[in-house]
């Protein structure tokens, strides 16, 4: 298992000017050794680039990679003793299960038996230990990407596996319990992980570290719990929960505060940074009054979505969408009715220029 | 071609009416005439009689066929013995991309194009020990090589000339064949730290399986209705060591112009390749069925 | 436009795709084919378009049968799965083909307006390949609203992009269809999906069209233990009973009072969704102890899979909420939030929407 | 880079070149000397470089008429074979009927089928025909190996094309005609472009036939090659130069279809 520290950048182009030319902006960044950390971002966003210069399939055009101190940047993935899987599952068709598993073991002439008892250990933890004499290519999907991780984790040293897009190919019943394998396996190995995926349940769940990305860029590291409480980046809020953040112009001005052109008075608890241009609060913290309150905004109520578990209403606020979270069983406006929102509490994140100020 | 989901229309017939039309008028028509000449003496266009099957029997016991099938059979199989393996050795040599890789798969797919009877005169010069390089090198070497006296001479330059001729067509299905493998099957082996060999062996012969089986099926039954090259370089001779199938029915009915037992022998001809086009269609099916499970 | 399918089935080569039922699709309205893959959606969706002839059985639009007319005679519109453009047509030209077949008013105007509508303005002159899976969705869109059919058809459409994309790109569905005046039928496995575009839903499972009704009843009130099973996502939690005077008696012979009918079978089925159960107790809440197998967390939720002494269970928690794994927890349940179904699978009790006052 | 040059992968491919080019090479040395030189020396190039060869085919009829006819009866059998190719492929890729199978194999039967077979009922039946020695019997008789060869390589194409495109078309109100011109054509440009080449290649390649069919007006460019040899003495420098030159089409036009040459030798499978 290796600490796996990144300083360093990769551009399209030999010399890069503006950020477009860049697929992955400079950055630095460390994985902790025996880490689980998810790459989260939308299509394009630089994280699969950024998981393939991890493991040695692609050299960044500046900048080192370090595996426990040492520069391993001009190595190759086999030097760096990494394991990955891949979107589509990469198995070797013509062997049995049993063969796939021993297959990096036997490339490095590691005795028999030695090769047949650690393929026992890993098939158990990956509950296949009654498929290992059936050919590989007629297993399904799920069972195969276990193969796959079964490659690299059947080498003692390996240094980190790393997962690209997995669950892809998955039938979605079957999705969450490969995740749950995931992490028990996680939980027994202590191994560095590290998942890239577009799906934020994905993330969330499987690492206890989640770095969000955007155009090339990193823009928050932080637990499930720091992304959905403390979003450091408008992106951030916006691309964590489901639906995320509303954002609203804000402005400080001597009569109050003056949010999207209605001044509000600023409840006592809550401090609103002076140079704060953008104010964030998410759809479960928004309160909805039939009637005026301190601090309260004037809205009106464009649509109401009966989404079972809960109810979403969505109003607005002088053209800006605001989404409101309900319990079913709480009360809920009609449709057009003028309702009160009460935006400033505990939970408001105030942004200036799309970056947190608190 | 015929997965379940596709929709059943019976208009469609009339779509492919007129290929029938087109075929029908030059392969039934004939095969009906060939079918009708090997069960009848014709000794005028006025006077036949029916004579059963005496011709094929005729044709069965024929010694002369029989030498000409056995020198056919062995020829088609050194054919695939030789071009299969280096086939696949040359694709597995030809750059994967870029413009180094078209320049490659043009010169090398060039012989391909080359006119049969072109293929025969280019050989049949640049075998002459008097005017041809090969002839006068090996001459110069000592070894008096003579492709039109010695018979096995003339059989050997037979099939370097067709692996030269044909190789690279397997080369091309095998190339084919290794660039649909995805780049992650590469990258896994990498990162397995699997050898050249076992990256061959389990990875690119697997997936170029599919691909293989067309390119033996498409060598062997080309091989063997094989006529013109040979008939240029060596005309069948010396003596009958390099006549093969075709060219002996071709003497037959259109040299001694007995027509009777051509047609039958034509007829066998045509269900011995009728069987190997039956495993190829077979073998073509998976292949594209496999590939759409990937 | 008013569509009918009148006992429409579907078999091919003797293996049933479709089982005889009726429909009639409310006019100008949203109607949602909700179910699993393989539960015969896209069957149905392409008889509705003319694409496929029912193996029996008639379709009426306005009240004329049109059962056995080519599609180009029906006035339809289509979206696919896999983003169909034409792909040696630039996009002004595929969303302008059906326009230009029809000859109907200013081309241009149109396809610009329409390009707008969908935020694709810019690449009207480059080629469907060069765009993104959402982009190239778009432009799919654009040309099936330039139809301007009173029917119109999608089949999964948005399930090829990714996750975030898939909720903005919702959101504008449902404004699309809110503001267009033809009906829409939309194919999804998703019941969120189904939930958020409102409208009517026709649940299928396994080529059987089980209840059709508005999407919040069918939700709420599903006919069926099947159609409950079908429209919950995660998955409805599943408990045997058997029934007592004052209620229901569960496996581990724990007593629930739920006021039941006079009539109904001794063996029952409680059908608890996620939502209903807490992880804080209330009064007349009954309480199920079992180990954490996996928290999942979607940003806006957590999904806590619980192995419990009735089985496994999954509790839907609001916010962001982390467990050790197989750590004890409680799950508390109100008696009166639990569905009852008969041995037979049919609802016999289903909870009230209580209403709360704010 | 001088290192990576001699990996043993560039070396093969080295020695390969040279085996397939040299006899090309030779041919070519050997048309641009005159019958005298080739015979007295012996010599890797010509001492004095001569393009009389060439003129003499250029200018003499019996020589250049074999090309035009060769030509001639390519391209009508090209035609031919695509008008009646597409619609069928279509069919085959598109939608499932009686027989379908059975009719998909018969035609490959036809494409393995020797041409000494068909040798004897060809002269039968286009003698009767009255159809001897002009260019649409040769066009005809190659269309038993090019139809199958175009259906396969189409069908090998057209089924690259999603169905759900015929269906969007459709549903946008395109009749078939239209949507086969305007849309579907398009799309399978190089599917066209391949048949086109493998038919052009096949018919132009092929010799038993087409010499046989034909004796004096129709009479194919490989027909009066095979003839020279038995001819007084041996003309090998014109023999040459005829044979260069007969490798000229299929050289222009492989660089145009080089990516999708292995998908029509094996007839659209790969």
């Amino acid at each position: 298992m290796a600490e796996i520290k990144l300083d360093l950048a990769h551009a399209y182009k030999p010399n890069p000017q503006r950020d477009e030319d860049y697929a992955l902006l400079p950055l630095e960044m460390t994985f902790r050794d025996g880490g689980a950390y998810a790459l989260l971002g939308p299509s394009g966003c630089g994280k699969t680039t950024m998981l393939n210069i991890i493991s040695g399939l692609l050299q960044p055009s500046q900048g080192t990679v370090c595996f426990d101190g040492q520069d391993v940047t001009a190595r190759s993935p086999q030097q760096r003793n990494i394991a990955q899987v891949f979107q589509f599952p990469v198995i070797y068709d013509t062997m049995t299960v049993a063969q796939n598993l021993g297959f990096p073991l036997k490339n490095r002439k590691v005795p028999k038996e030695q090769i047949a008892k650690r393929v026992g250990e890993i098939a158990e933890m990956l509950e296949m230990s009654h498929q290992l004499d059936m050919r590989a290519a007629g297993l399904s999907a799920d069972q195969k990407q276990k193969i796959s991780l079964g490659r690299g984790l059947v080498r003692p040293d390996v240094s980190a596996v790393l997962f690209d897009e997995p669950l892809t190919v998955i039938d979605p019943h079957l999705k969450w319990q490969l995740r749950r394998k995931l992490k028990q396996i996680h939980h027994e190995l202590k191994l560095t992980l590290i998942y890239v995926t577009h799906d934020q349940v994905e993330a969330l769940t499987f690492a206890d570290e989640v770095v969000v990305m955007t155009r090339g860029r990193a823009v928050q590291v932080g637990t499930a719990e720091d992304l959905f409480e403390r979003p450091a980046h408008t992106f951030v809020g916006h691309f964590i929960g489901s639906p995320g953040m509303s954002f609203l112009p804000i402005q400080a001005s001597a009569s109050g505060m003056k949010i999207a052109d209605q001044v509000v008075t600023v409840p006592q608890q809550v401090s609103v940074p002076a140079q704060a241009t953008t104010l964030g609060i998410r759809p479960e913290y928004l309160r909805i009054f039939p009637n005026d309150q301190a601090g309260c905004l004037a809205a009106t109520v464009q649509l109401i979505q009966d989404v079972g578990t809960y109810i979403l209403v969505t109003c607005a606020v002088d053209q800006t969408p605001v989404r409101v979270r309900l319990s079913p069983q709480s009360w809920r406006p009609d449709m057009g009715e003028n309702v009160y929102l009460q935006v400033l509490d505990a939970h408001t994140c105030f942004y200036c220029e799309e970056e947190l100020v608190v | 071609m015929n997965n379940t989901d596709k929709p059943s229309n019976q208009k469609a017939w009339l779509l492919v009416l007129p290929v029938l039309i087109c075929v029908a008028f030059s392969a039934i028509l004939p095969l009906m005439t060939v079918v009708n000449y090997s069960v009848q003496d014709i000794f005028s266009p006025t006077r036949r009689i029916f004579v059963g099957t005496e011709w094929f029997t005729m044709v069965m016991r024929d010694s002369e066929l029989h030498a000409a099938l056995a020198r056919q059979v062995t020829f088609s199989l050194s054919v695939l013995a030789v071009q299969i393996p280096l086939g696949v050795a040359l694709a597995l040599c030809m750059p994967a991309s870029g413009w180094k890789a078209s320049a490659t798969l043009v010169l090398v797919a060039l012989s391909l194009l080359i006119p049969w009877n072109v293929v025969g005169t280019i050989w049949q010069i640049f075998g002459r020990t008097d005017i041809g390089l090969l002839g006068h090198t090996l001459q110069q070497l000592g070894f008096d090589y003579s492709y039109t006296g010695n018979p096995t001479h003339a059989w050997v330059t037979v099939l370097i000339m067709d692996v030269w001729h044909w190789t690279p067509l397997v080369a091309l299905l095998a190339y084919a064949g290794l660039r649909s493998i995805p780049d992650a099957y590469y990258q896994a082996a990498r990162i397995d730290g699997a050898s050249k060999w076992a990256v061959f062996r389990y990875i690119q012969l697997p997936k170029m399986r599919g691909v293989l089986m067309i390119a033996v099926l498409l060598r062997f039954m080309d091989s063997f209705m094989i006529y013109t090259e040979p008939f240029v370089l060596t005309g069948g001779g010396p003596g009958t060591s390099t006549t093969f199938l075709s060219q002996y029915l071709t003497q037959k009915a259109v040299g001694q112009f007995d027509l009777g037992p051509a047609a039958a022998f034509s007829i066998i001809y045509f269900l011995i390749i009728l069987l190997f086009c039956f495993v190829l269609y077979n073998w073509m099916q998976n292949v594209g069925k496999s590939q759409q499970q990937g | 436009m008013e569509l009918t399918l009148e006992n429409v089935s579907k078999a091919v080569y003797g293996q049933p795709y479709l089982y005889p039922f009726d429909l009639t699709l409310e006019p100008q309205q949203v109607t949602v084919l909700l179910g699993a893959t393989q539960a015969g959606k896209t069957t149905m969706m392409r008889i509705m378009a003319g694409l496929d002839k029912p193996s029996a059985g008639r379709v009426w639009v306005d009240g004329v049968d049109v059962t056995g007319r080519p599609v180009r005679q029906r006035n339809i519109a289509m979206v696919y799965q896999q983003f169909i453009n034409y792909p040696s047509m630039t996009v002004f030209d595929n969303i302008a083909s059906p326009l230009k077949l029809a000859r109907k008013g200013n081309v241009k105007e149109q396809v610009q307006a329409l390009a707008e509508k969908l935020h694709i303005e810019a690449f009207l002159e480059r080629l469907p390949s060069e765009l993104s899976g959402g982009q190239q969705q778009r432009v799919a869109l654009a040309r099936a609203l330039a139809k301007n059919a009173p029917l119109m058809l999608l089949d999964e459409p948005l399930v090829n992009l990714d996750y975030k994309l898939r909720e903005d790109l919702r959101a504008e569905l449902s404004l699309l269809f809110a503001t267009g005046n033809s009906t829409v039928v939309y194919a999804t496995t998703e019941p969120s999906e189904a939930l958020l575009l409102g409208g009517h839903t026709a649940v299928l499972d396994k080529g059987e069209l089980l209840q059709y009704g508005p999407t919040a009843d069918v939700f709420h009130r599903p006919a069926s233990l099947k159609v409950a099973k079908a429209f919950s996502d995660p998955p409805i939690n599943l408990v045997q009973a058997q029934r007592t005077p004052t209620g229901v008696r569960l496996a581990n012979s724990q007593e629930v009072s739920i006021t039941l009918p006079a009539q109904s079978d001794q063996a029952l089925t409680l059908g608890i969704r996620a939502n209903a159960l807490r992880l804080v107790g209330r009064a007349a809440d009954i309480a199920i102890d079992g180990q954490v197998e996996l928290a999942e967390i979607s940003g806006s939720d957590t999904f806590v899979h619980v192995d419990t002494v009735l089985g496994p269970m999954i509790a839907q928690l609001t916010g962001v909420h982390d467990f050790e794994l197989g750590a004890n927890v409680q799950l508390h349940l109100d008696p009166s939030h639990a569905y009852v179904f008969e041995a037979s699978g049919a609802l016999l009790v289903a909870p009230e929407l209580l209403r709360e006052v704010a | 880079m001088f290192k990576s040059l001699f990996t043993p992968r560039n070396l093969f491919l080295f020695v390969y070149l040279i085996f397939a080019l040299l006899p090309i090479y030779w041919m070519i040395n050997m048309s641009l000397k005159t019958n005298n030189e080739i015979l007295s020396s012996f010599s890797l190039w010509p001492e004095d470089l001569t393009f009389e060869n060439y003129y003499k085919i250029f200018t003499d009829p019996t020589w250049y008429s074999g090309y035009i006819n060769s030509i001639i009866y390519v391209f009508i059998n090209t035609a031919i074979t695509l008008t009646v190719a597409l619609p069928a492929a279509y069919a085959f890729s598109r939608y499932r009927f009686i027989g379908d199978k059975h009719v998909f194999f018969w035609l490959l039967t036809n494409r393995m089928t020797p041409p000494a077979v068909f040798l004897l009922p060809y002269f039968q039946l286009y003698s009767t025909l009255g159809l001897m020695d002009t260019h649409l019997a040769v066009a005809l008789a190659h269309l038993v190996f090019n139809i199958p060869l175009a259906v396969w390589i189409l069908e090998g194409f057209m089924s690259g094309v999603p169905r759900e495109i015929d269906e969007t078309a459709y549903v946008d109100g395109y009749s078939f005609p239209r949507f086969f011109l305007t849309i579907f054509l398009p799309l399978i440009k190089a599917g066209v472009g391949v048949a086109a080449f493998f038919c052009f290649m096949f018919s132009w390649v092929e010799l038993l036939l087409a010499r046989t069919l034909t004796s004096v007006d129709a009479k194919p460019i490989a027909a009066t090659m095979t003839r020279t040899v038995s001819a007084s003495g041996m003309d090998w420098a014109t023999l040459a130069a005829a044979g260069v030159l007969t490798i000229v089409p299929g050289a222009i036009v492989i660089w145009f279809v080089r990516n999708y040459i292995a998908k029509g030798f094996a007839m659209g499978r790969v």
